[in-house]
């Protein structure tokens, strides 16, 4: 990828939130990469302490690549582990010494071949855990208990989840009930048509609107200042002060100062 | 102890009602007589502190009667549920105390019955501790060690945060409706995959 | 057959829950002690159709689990069908706890989903307990007597292969090879939930 640094590109994308940060995307049945690995780490049929750790990022890498963009955009755990195997490959083949604090090839290969074992041994615990005798289906309790004693005791039946879950209740519904708005801190129309304005003097000839933005934006902040000036560009348009043109949709919008122009 | 034995008091002791003997029997396998069981069983729990007892021409389990005084001389402990009036005014004083009774009906947003902070009070869960220095002085309620105890808590500090209720998955925070803001937090920057293609 | 060894039996026999050593105790007369009782109970019953089982700090009767197949006609409590990610939770909570949601995630490789921690949390088979002393104080997780109960273990050093993981160096809380997954949510961000939602 080229330059462009931290600033995200305006156009491409939509406008929409990014997905919700714990979302678990399944990509055909995987949980998650380390799940992946470890199954592609099955099929070398090996013993795991063996394990080729190059073979495996290799197999991955091949696998990601032939998962289509659709399925790509929304897993971004399975690119991440994508870019550090590559990494994790380019160290293993040209074996020079590591900076002083970055682990080497080697090192990092055995981190990830502890994680995968740690994985498989939890995996297999699981299973043993769920195939034990279980209560009320393999083993049973006193069918019908006595009680004793005269003096009675009350043993209030009520469990940590059920106050904790029913605080969440109430915090949800307070929270559904208060409505806060907050400042909002996006660029404005009006503040994009008195900075045109103001700039129209030095647009005498055609120049990209994106050119005209405010240097220091970032974000969602700079996202918000390109649609207000583009509207406010339509404005000026409006009231004959400005022309625009774009050569193609998606292309760079030109604009340049009708001021002195008048016929 | 021969397999059918075991069976058969496994059963016993699982079944719910006494059990009659055609029942007893259909556990057995073909050709595996009911009766010496029975009979050795009621021959092994006599004198024990659990006996084998004929009811009818059903069978079950049941404490020796001798031991009666010396089991009801114990507290017997009774189930008791708490309504969800009490489970949500403790959870309110567990986060919010101290607080007073309005505070809690604020949060809530009804009423308090007249019975639900005496429930909590002698159940030994909440205590009333000094006063709040507003108009008319009102009563501040804390949980207690007993609170603590119950619910296995190390302390007020191991009940878990906001964030963590939703992380947990026990607080389900619709969003849209808690705030309404078109602010650009840095951190939810959405990440555009085209940064390439940006000009300078 | 002593006849505190005859009240404990009726005592355990009588009662479906696990019962702790304590409440046990309080039925023995003073000067009485209970484990050379539950030791006879236990070797006693060791090979019958019922057993006494140890589940952590208390005991209880079961059914033998090797009559599980005989016992079929027995009602069964449908639990609802655990997912796969809910069991290796489960486990890596069994093995390493306490330990933090966090812990869970790296060893999973994956972020936790809505629906694991707080159906076993509802199981009753784990709870939060503690907070580990790091930044963000995040809670620690641990499992119960009922985890106990449920899946036959007499205690926490019942757990298959905990020698041999040891040994491994498989039961390390060490941090995996890259912190890849956003876990920005619990760890960083504790809310304080009465500074929050504090009315005045």
């Amino acid at each position: 990828m080229e330059g462009g640094g931290d600033q995200p590109s305006l156009f491409g994308d939509s406008f929409e939130d990014p997905p919700p940060r714990r979302l678990v995307i399944d990509i055909a049945g995987f949980e998650g990469p380390l799940d992946l690995l470890l199954s592609l780490a099955r099929d070398q049929k090996v013993d795991l302490s063996r394990l080729s750790i190059l073979e495996l990022a290799e197999q991955y890498l091949a696998f990601i690549a032939r998962l289509d963009r659709s399925q790509l955009e929304e897993a971004a755990d399975y690119l991440v582990m994508a870019a550090w195997l590559a990494y994790l490959k380019s160290r293993l083949l040209l074996p020079q010494n590591p900076p002083d604090d970055e682990p080497s090839g080697a090192e990092m290969a055995a981190a990830l071949a502890f994680q995968l074992r740690r994985l498989e041994a939890m995996r297999a615990l699981g299973g043993q855990l769920a195939a034990r005798p279980r209560l009320y289906r393999d083993v049973w309790s006193r069918g019908a208990p006595e009680e004793f004693g005269v003096a009675e005791r009350p043993v209030w039946d009520v469990s940590l989840f059920t106050l904790l879950k029913s605080y969440g209740a109430i915090a949800a519904r307070r929270s559904a009930t208060a409505l806060d708005i907050e400042i909002s801190d996006l660029y404005s129309v009006d503040a994009a048509i008195a900075r045109l304005r103001a700039m129209l003097g030095d647009i005498p000839d055609w120049a990209d609107l994106q050119s005209f933005l405010p240097a220091e934006l970032h974000g969602l902040h700079l996202r918000s200042a390109m649609s207000a000036h583009f509207v406010a560009a339509l404005e000026l348009c409006r009231q004959g002060r400005l022309e625009i043109h774009q050569e193609a949709a998606f292309a760079p919008l030109w604009m340049r100062s009708r001021e002195g122009r008048d016929e | 102890m021969t397999e059918g034995e075991r069976l058969i008091e496994a059963v016993l002791f699982a079944s719910a009602e006494p059990l009659p003997q055609e029942v007893l029997a259909g556990y057995l396998p073909d050709g595996v007589a009911l009766e010496p069981i029975l009979d050795s069983l009621s021959a092994f729990y006599a004198g024990r502190g659990v006996v084998l007892v004929r009811r009818g021409g059903s069978w079950a389990f049941r404490t020796a009667p001798d031991l009666a005084g010396p089991l009801e001389a114990q507290e017997r402990m009774v189930s008791r549920k708490l309504s969800r009036a009490a489970i949500e005014t403790l959870a309110i004083i567990a986060y919010h105390q101290p607080c007073t009774r309005a505070e809690i009906e604020d949060i809530r947003g009804v009423a308090l019955s007249k019975g639900t902070l005496d429930v909590l009070f002698e159940a030994g869960w909440i205590r009333p501790r000094g006063r709040k220095q507003t108009p008319g002085r009102p009563m501040l309620w804390r949980t207690t060690e007993a609170f603590l105890d119950h619910f296995g808590l190390s302390g007020l500090d191991d009940l878990p945060g906001t964030a963590e209720l939703k992380a947990a998955g026990l607080l389900d925070l619709k969003p849209g409706f808690s705030s309404y803001a078109d602010r650009a937090g840095e951190e939810d920057a959405p990440v555009d995959v085209d940064d390439a293609d940006r000009k300078s």
